[in-house]
């Protein structure tokens, strides 16, 4: 069915009898071409553009709860392509351009919402470093601008500049950047994916991959074995879990990151705005909430909460930029777990497992690469090639010593 | 959270810097011929449990003593806390 | 002022008259009352508005749970938006407004949305708003941003101040009602230390709101003499107006105290509010039970609110909310509420039960049957009653008390991912088996609801916690009664019947949701915001899973509970940032030499949490380049001054010193003679340069380590790792020094000549060569350490003495160098020395640096391991098209080469597939009269003498740039050595 | 002998005084500070000096307050020794003579800022500070915890009213600002 504000309306008058689910919940069948493991945002996202752009047949994604329940719903709802290096901004530029096309795309309104991202510059380094970027993200065909403090002030009369610890020298824009609602990707790729004859099995976990003689066979199931051509691993959170059943020893570590949203406020915060000095960025929801967060508890974690002190340095870093967010209540604290690789960026490969693909790694910045993330697995398993935006994105890098590390912290990844 | 530090007692978490898997302890033999594989494994690969957890912490504002501490990563339950120092020479290292 | 609707009896002070204000009408109330029971006191029912539709909103509870009755507290900057009326504290000037309205709140121009409700069902705005594609910025969400959201803050800086505190106890116990209090009292006995907190400004609880008796007293009494004994023990600490605002890992505990909400200024000095984080052994958890609403049709007027709440206002505040009331029940408690009414002469229309059985009355009317809708504009008028032979029964009240069972609190329950367990004969969930480390809950939060059954399992569990042997103390008789409930969630066929009042989330978006799908629970309350409210739907989520569980044909606990995170309630932002704000956000770290720059009018600037001299104005100077130029000119032509004590100093002493250097850093320390120093570069394991700076050599067993200044902490955590956990038998023992002595760099051709007016050694380049290091004199006698070093490229020296004397140092060189003209330079003169010089700093060692990046491959020494060494020779890492690092020049004189642009071949295209590098760090060179920079170009050590293209598409610059060589002045270091 | 003068870490001539009713603040600028360590292999010749020299060896988390040279516990076999600076303003040179090769001495006369808090108010003011069982130590337990991000020694000194912070020297104002707001709003 598809949807419109006609559509609506008619369903109104009819007093709603005519909705149909979004998607079907599917039965697994016996066997299919090719399998997702993950019903996620990347996962639907792959199984929709293996089907529609790359006319895969007999696919099926296979979550083990609720589609969505993952990280594609506890985040901060953050899109944007402010990247530096070769092997990544071209990547996340092309994730941005499919962002701008998705709703109808989809006919799915996920409320893309291209209000800009801020980040703020509080040193000379620090403004050194955002013009390299910024020049990076424009000679990669992506929009920057450098904003002078009294632009920013302009647009945020409320920020905090007169009694400031480190004073705010500037800031990196990219108005494309802005936010999304996050659990419309995952429903909205569901739907479309749906309508393209995939199978979405809810509630079907993996215990176990069938391999033999190097070759994946298919995967043991919570609902039976289910045969495959090809499996395609996309399990933000789990990856190491997954990987594990074969043989398979990762570059990275889980981490928890803490998410936060305030109680409903009539608009403050148009846009999305960085810290530079300390742990925090924010934006506002359609719905009046600050949604905001900041650094990762920093200790390997898969219990989706977090503690005391991130929560109390992320309200400090709030509080010395926007000090009338005092008297703003924070409603709900959250957590999701970072697949956090080793030099921060992901990983879009095959495996040494001949039918076994990995997507994965993607740090605390797999919402905003959900689309390119999608397209590029979707050509990887449809092509058995790389997507040339994503060749980059290898397992082998590291033993040859190529890593993309934006941040320049190393194999440290609770820094990255 | 808090660690329970062998010699201090109980202290809150935020006193320590993390750094993670205790494996790296385990620093290959750089005159091996497989030096380099080895190093890339000791590195970049890792274990990355969901369950017991074996993790180095730095007790940067206490008595600046690595510590390995056995932490399941479902719960954040902390078992067992030992000085870094006495595991490297349980692990045979030296000087 | 009369307050039409005020009682006798209460727990309030009718002495002392409050005046407040309400959308600015005055009224009046006393000391113990809320806002809420103050407004309805003065027969206002209309408080607020809804989120989506607008529909009029007043209270529904009498506690923190309320979703509608928010307000928007206090003006100006201390304006407050959300405040639940409920749990506001009256006091005298209290000033609040309602939200969420357009025009007044009578007459909301938004309430129209109400009438196209049908049009704006669950998720209506995922299906529409996507045409034309440019319009959902510029025209849809901008109307939804507008009418979205509740109160507004003042976007003035919060003028309060917050603390922090760290408390420590065996026994927390969270609330103070029947359960918490008996706790309470059996460990306090015990001599146990223990912390009672409860988010009322009173203790009691539930106590507070009944009229039964424990004992001889009435509750309300026997709680204050419980708190009277508590207040005895000094091992007991009695929190009032502190909610436990999480459960964290290891029994650490969330605590906001309000010490000043319940008055209009905070005093001088004192904290609005204090967030504790409370270390505790053991935990009682005894936060009562929330009760449940029912959904009927029109079920949202103002007037129509949870029994208990009527019961509450009644007993407590002494407040009817109408004179003539109703109660719908499923439950003996429905019951309950109607006696204490009446006792209290309000007029009981009638009792409308849903079962066949329910007990009957003397003093009021009992109907068997169930509220099928409702009416009233702005509040309650009528309810239409269908009683159980079909007749249709029309009540003329104006409230209504809805009593569908209580629900045991288990908010805290969940908070480390613990799933609630379901009690069929409760028909609610209670706390299930996974709870925190060493909670044990109690009361009606664990499922017992009579006074009797919270007074033993309160004493049971601080018993239990506390491994308390001896018997059981002697509980005072108090009511018992049974529970008596027929599960009853909703009436047949409602559909605008509100689930959550808040959100507008009504029994026909629930079916919707589960007809299209969206049926697991996160789902359900996803895709209609189910329970998304301010009050995290403690009053609505069990509704609209017990819908969702029937359209499913399943068990509720079948179609699952959604788990509780914290904060237990909205917790304001400003109280969990503390006093680490403005000014305050960071520590300052002065350096020795600060004072005496101030008095120098030093420019200063933020170098992590340094506060360094950027530069020293001098009269006349009008920018800051003039400064800058002036400070090089004069150090390299004669002498200048630089306080270096930020860069990080370690003493590394042992018998192992040696053998440790040459593991930290990728070059040989161990041939360095004593009195010698060396540059070092430090790899980390995957190697690439973690930092660089110079060690020196005082005695066999004792070296002096430099690091940068922004990576001090990090290479001290780095060289203890190596230390402990590597290397754990090496005698080498370490200790930060940075903060113990106050170094000064002296560098210029002048330098020496000036030292040798204060130093009590020979220091000429015979008795103390380049490189040189030593523990020396000055000034007849004090203790001073000596590096001969240089950054700048000059003639150098660094000479540290204890901090405490830095000062008077910097005084002495000034002195002493008057005759040489010496001029104290800052961090920016420092930056256009090394730049001139070709150092690199952070910069260039931005963590993705290699030594062979940084020209400096062959100091990787193969004869020896250390920290980094193999990693580094990786292929990737050594390609032949590598960035090296060269100095860049323009060709234009008078063209800038700023840090940040990227190089283009001269001829080529100017894209990223094309680049051939980047501008690391750039400055004006007065020596030279141009601009110069360091950047770092594919293949660049061939490249020397190559035009390129140097742009900054995002500054707007495009020149031409000469590649040459990274050292601009004094390539062969002769200056230096001389 | 040479003449320069000191300055307090608060920058004064002379040291800083606070008085409240409930509290007073001061900066004592009268201690030198050396930190020895223990040399692997000769811990029990450096017992043996600390022996000599405060009568005990500090044990964990605890001080030697009654000498006019005192001690504590800074980490496993190092710990911090204290002397009145006039009478001990080459403290490290003294010690490494007495210590010789038996441990490695470091001078920290400089490093740090010392403020004594005194008053019955010390707990509840302790609490607002940091995270440190206050009401459970006894007189002589030493804690290094954080003060507003400030790495900090707390010590529980003889008198029952009194607690002595040692904190990093170039941050004397702020860890001062905090005292300062700390006794303000116990008040």
């Amino acid at each position: 069915m598809r949807y419109s504000g006609f559509q609506v309306i008619k369903q109104a008058l009819n007093n709603h009898k005519g909705w149909k689910p979004a998607w079907r919940d599917s039965e697994p069948q016996p066997h299919y071409d090719i399998i997702i493991i993950g019903g996620g945002g990347h996962g639907l996202a792959t199984a929709y553009y293996l089907a529609k752009e790359f006319n895969g047949k007999r696919i099926a994604v296979l979550e083990k709860g609720w589609i969505g329940s993952g990280n594609v719903g506890r985040n901060t709802t953050i899109i944007r392509s402010n990247y530096l290096l070769d092997g990544n901004e071209p990547f996340y530029e092309f994730s941005l351009k499919l962002w701008e096309g998705l709703e109808q795309d989809l006919n799915y309104n996920a409320m893309i919402s291209q209000r800009g991202i801020l980040n703020l510059i509080h040193t000379d380094a620090q403004r050194d470093a955002f013009i390299r970027r910024g020049n990076a993200m424009i000679l990669n065909g992506a929009d920057a601008e450098m904003l002078t403090t009294a632009q920013i002030k302009k647009r945020y009369p409320y920020l905090n500049t007169e009694d400031a610890r480190f004073p705010i020298k500037g800031g990196l824009a990219q108005h494309r950047g802005g936010t999304v609602r996050h659990d419309a990707v995952a429903w909205g790729y569901a739907r479309g994916a749906d309508s393209c004859g995939v199978d979405i099995i809810q509630n079907c976990e993996v215990t176990g991959f069938k391999i033999k003689n190097g070759k994946v066979l298919g995967l043991e199931t919570s609902r039976g074995f289910i045969g495959a051509g090809k499996v395609g691993c996309a399990v933000a959170g789990s990856s190491s879990r997954l990987m594990a059943k074969a043989d398979m020893r990762l570059p990275m570590e889980s981490h928890v990151l803490q998410a936060f949203v305030s109680e409903g406020l009539k608009p403050v915060l148009a846009g999305v705005v960085t810290f530079g000095a300390g742990h925090f960025y924010c934006s506002q929801s359609d719905k009046g909430g600050l949604v905001f967060g900041g650094d990762l508890d920093g200790y390997n974690s898969y219990a989706q909460r977090g503690n005391l002190p991130v929560v109390e340095d992320v309200c400090e870093g709030g509080m010395a930029i926007f000090p009338a967010f005092g008297r703003a209540r924070l409603l709900r604290m959250w957590g999701g777990i970072m697949d956090m690789s080793m030099d921060g960026s992901p990983i879009i490969d095959k495996t040494h497992i001949d039918g076994l693909y990995f997507n994965g790694g993607w740090c605390y910045g797999g919402f905003k690469a959900t689309p390119a993330s999608g397209f590029c697995f979707a050509h990887l398993l449809a092509k058995d090639s790389p997507h040339p935006l994503a060749t980059e994105y290898r397992f082998d890098r590291f033993e040859r010593g190529r890593m993309i590390d934006e941040k320049g912290m190393g194999n440290q990844p609770n820094l990255h | 959270m808090i660690i329970n530090h062998p010699l201090l007692g109980q202290r809150d978490s935020s006193e320590f810097t993390y750094l993670g898997d205790a494996k790296l302890i385990e620093r290959p033999d750089p005159d091996s011929e497989t030096a380099t594989h080895d190093f890339y494994k000791y590195a970049y690969l890792r274990d990355n449990p969901a369950g017991w957890h074996k993790e180095l912490w730095f007790h940067e504002a206490g008595d600046r003593s690595w510590l390995v501490v056995t932490r399941n990563t479902l719960t954040h339950e902390i078992s067992k806390v030992e000085m870094a120092r006495d595991v490297a020479r349980e692990k045979g290292r030296r000087r | 002022m009369i307050q039409k609707n005020r009682l006798e009896g209460g727990q309030i002070d009718t002495a002392t008259l409050l005046k407040f204000k309400f959308d600015g009408k005055s009224y009046v109330g006393h000391e113990g009352d809320t806002l809420a029971s103050a407004l309805l006191a003065n027969g206002v029912r209309l408080m607020g508005r809804s989120f989506k539709y607008h529909r009029p909103r007043g209270v529904l509870s009498a506690g923190s749970e309320e979703p509608n009755a928010l307000v928007q507290l206090r003006s100006g900057a201390r304006q407050e938006p959300n405040t639940r009326a409920t749990t506001a504290e009256l006091f005298d000037g209290l000033v609040a407004k309602s939200q969420n309205r357009f025009g007044s709140l009578r007459f909301d121009a938004m309430a129209i949305n109400d009438r196209f409700s049908n049009f704006l069902t669950a998720g209506f705005y995922y299906k529409t708003f996507m045409w034309p594609k440019t319009f959902w910025e510029k025209v849809y969400e901008p109307i939804i941003r507008k009418a979205a959201g509740l109160g507004s803050l003042s976007l003035l800086d919060d003028p309060d101040v917050y603390d922090k505190g760290f408390l420590y106890c065996n026994l927390l116990i969270i609330g103070a009602g029947p359960a918490g209090l008996m706790a309470a009292l059996t460990a306090g006995r015990s001599g146990a230390n223990v912390i009672l907190a409860d988010e009322d400004f009173t203790f009691g609880g539930r106590l507070n709101s009944e009229t039964f008796s424990i004992g001889d007293d009435s509750s309300a009494v026997w709680a204050a003499e419980a708190v009277a004994e508590l207040s005895s023990f000094p091992n007991v600490r009695l929190m009032v107006r502190t909610t436990i605002i999480g459960a964290f890992d290891h029994g650490i505990y969330g605590a906001v105290e309000r010490v000043s909400d319940h008055v209009a200024i905070p005093d001088a000095g004192k904290p609005r509010q204090i967030m504790w984080r409370i270390y505790t052994q053991r935990t009682v958890l005894a936060a009562g039970a929330i009760e449940r609403p029912i959904a009927f049709e029109n079920n949202d007027r103002p007037g129509i609110m949870l029994g208990s709440a009527i019961r509450t206002y009644a007993n407590r505040f002494a407040v009817a909310v109408d004179k003539s009331v109703a109660i719908f029940t499923n439950n003996d408690d429905g019951h309950r509420t109607a006696a204490d009414l009446h006792a209290k002469g309000l007029k009981i229309a009638a009792v409308v039960d849903v079962r066949a059985n329910a007990p009957l009355s003397m003093d009021f009317e009992v109907l068997q049957g169930q509220v099928i809708n409702t009416k009233g504009r702005l509040g309650l008028t009528f309810v239409d009653v269908k009683l159980s032979d079909g007749t249709i029964r029309t009540l003329d009240i104006g409230a209504l008390g809805m009593s569908g069972g209580w629900n045991p609190n288990v908010h805290m329950t969940c908070h480390q991912r613990g799933r609630p367990r379901w009690n069929e004969s409760l028909a609610a969930f209670v706390p299930g088996d996974t709870l925190p480390n060493g909670m044990i809950v109690a009361g009606a939060a664990n499922g017992d609801m009579s006074t009797a059954g919270a007074l033993h399992g309160g004493a049971q569990a601080a018993r239990v916690v506390l491994g308390l042997k001896g018997s059981m103390p002697k509980l005072p008789t108090a009511e018992d009664a049974p529970i008596r409930l027929t599960p009853f969630w909703y009436v047949e066929g409602c559909s605008r019947a509100w689930l959550d009042q808040q959100n507008d989330v009504t029994v026909k978006d629930v079916k919707l949701s589960h007809q299209e799908g969206f049926r697991s629970v996160e789902h359900l309350k996803r895709y209609t915001t189910l329970g998304m409210s301010t009050d995290q739907g403690k009053t609505s989520n069990m509704g609209g899973l017990a819908i969702m569980a029937e359209l499913a044909g399943k068990t509720i606990p079948e179609v699952g509970t959604t788990i509780f995170r914290p904060p237990y309630t909205p917790t304001a932002i400003g109280a969990l940032a503390g006093r680490n704000r403005g000014q305050d956000f960071h520590p300052k770290r002065l350096t020795p030499s600060h004072k005496w720059a101030l008095e120098q009018g030093a420019v200063f600037v933020e170098v992590g949490n340094w506060m360094r001299a950027q530069w020293f104005q001098k009269d006349g100077e009008t920018h800051w380049r003039e400064s800058v130029d002036r400070e090089v000119l004069a150090t390299r032509s004669s002498v200048g001054v630089c306080d270096v004590t930020t860069l990080g100093k370690v003493d590394v002493q042992g018998m192992d010193a040696a053998n440790f250097l040459n593991k930290i850093y990728c070059n040989g320390f161990a041939k360095l003679a004593v009195g010698k120093t060396r540059y070092g570069l430090m790899l980390r394991e995957d190697g690439i340069a973690l930092d660089d700076g110079t060690a020196g050599r005082l005695a066999n067993d004792h070296f002096i380590v430099t690091t940068t200044t922004a990576n001090a902490l990090p290479v001290y955590r780095h060289m203890e790792f190596v230390r402990q956990c590597l290397f754990p038998d090496m005698d080498v023992q370490l200790i930060s020094t940075t903060e113990a002595w106050a170094q000064y760099a002296i560098a210029g051709p002048n330098s020496r000549n000036l030292l040798e007016k204060i130093i009590d050694q020979d220091v000429s380049n015979g008795a103390f060569p380049f490189m040189s290091c030593a523990n020396i004199t000055i000034c007849n006698g004090l203790r001073a350490r000596l590096f001969r070093i240089s950054f700048s490229g000059e003639l150098a020296f660094e000479i540290a003495v204890p901090t405490a004397y830095g000062d008077a140092l910097i005084r002495k060189i000034m002195e002493a160098g008057a005759e040489f003209d010496v001029t104290p330079y800052g961090t920016e003169a420092l930056g256009v020395m090394r730049i001139e010089k070709g150092h690199a700093t952070g910069n260039e060692l931005n963590g993705t640096t290699s030594a062979l990046n940084l020209g400096m491959e062959r100091m990787v020494s193969e004869a020896k391991d250390s920290i980094g060494s193999i990693l580094s020779r990786r292929k990737g890492m050594n390609r032949a098209d590598a960035l090296f690092q060269m100095g860049v020049k323009p060709l234009d004189l008078s063209d800038d080469v700023p840090a940040g642009s990227h190089l283009m071949n001269a001829d080529g295209p100017v894209d990223a597939a094309h680049d051939q590098g980047y501008v690391t760090s750039a400055c004006y060179s007065p020596n030279l009269g141009h601009a110069i920079g360091l950047a770092f170009i594919k293949n660049g050590s061939n490249r020397i003498g190559e035009k390129m293209r140097l742009v900054s598409p995002l500054t707007g610059v495009d020149v031409a740039v000469e590649i040459v060589s990274p050292h601009f002045i004094d390539p062969q270091g002769e200056r230096l050595r001389a | 002998m040479h003449n320069l003068q000191t300055i307090t870490a608060l920058g004064g001539k002379t040291p800083r005084i606070d008085v409240f009713d409930h509290i007073t603040i001061i900066e004592n600028d009268s201690v030198a500070l050396a930190s020895v360590t223990a040399r692997m292999g000769r811990e029990a010749g450096c017992y043996k000096v600390l022996q000599k020299l405060l009568g005990v060896v500090p044990e964990t988390g605890r001080a030697v307050l009654h000498n006019t040279e005192t001690g504590f516990y800074m980490g496993l076999d190092q710990w911090m020794l204290t002397a009145p600076r006039v009478s001990h303003e080459l403290i490290a040179d003294q010690l490494k003579k007495l210590f010789g090769d038996n441990a490695s001495v470091t001078e920290q006369s400089g490093a740090w800022v010392c403020l004594d808090i005194i008053g019955r108010a010390m707990p509840d003011m302790c609490e607002r500070l940091c995270a440190v069982p206050v009401r459970q130590m006894v007189a002589g337990d030493v804690q290094r915890t954080v003060i507003h991000k400030m790495g900090c020694f707390v010590i529980r000194c003889m008198a029952n009213d009194q607690l002595r912070i040692l904190g990093p020297r170039s941050t004397a104002a702020t860890l001062h600002h905090a005292l300062m707001t700390a006794a303000t709003s116990t008040a």
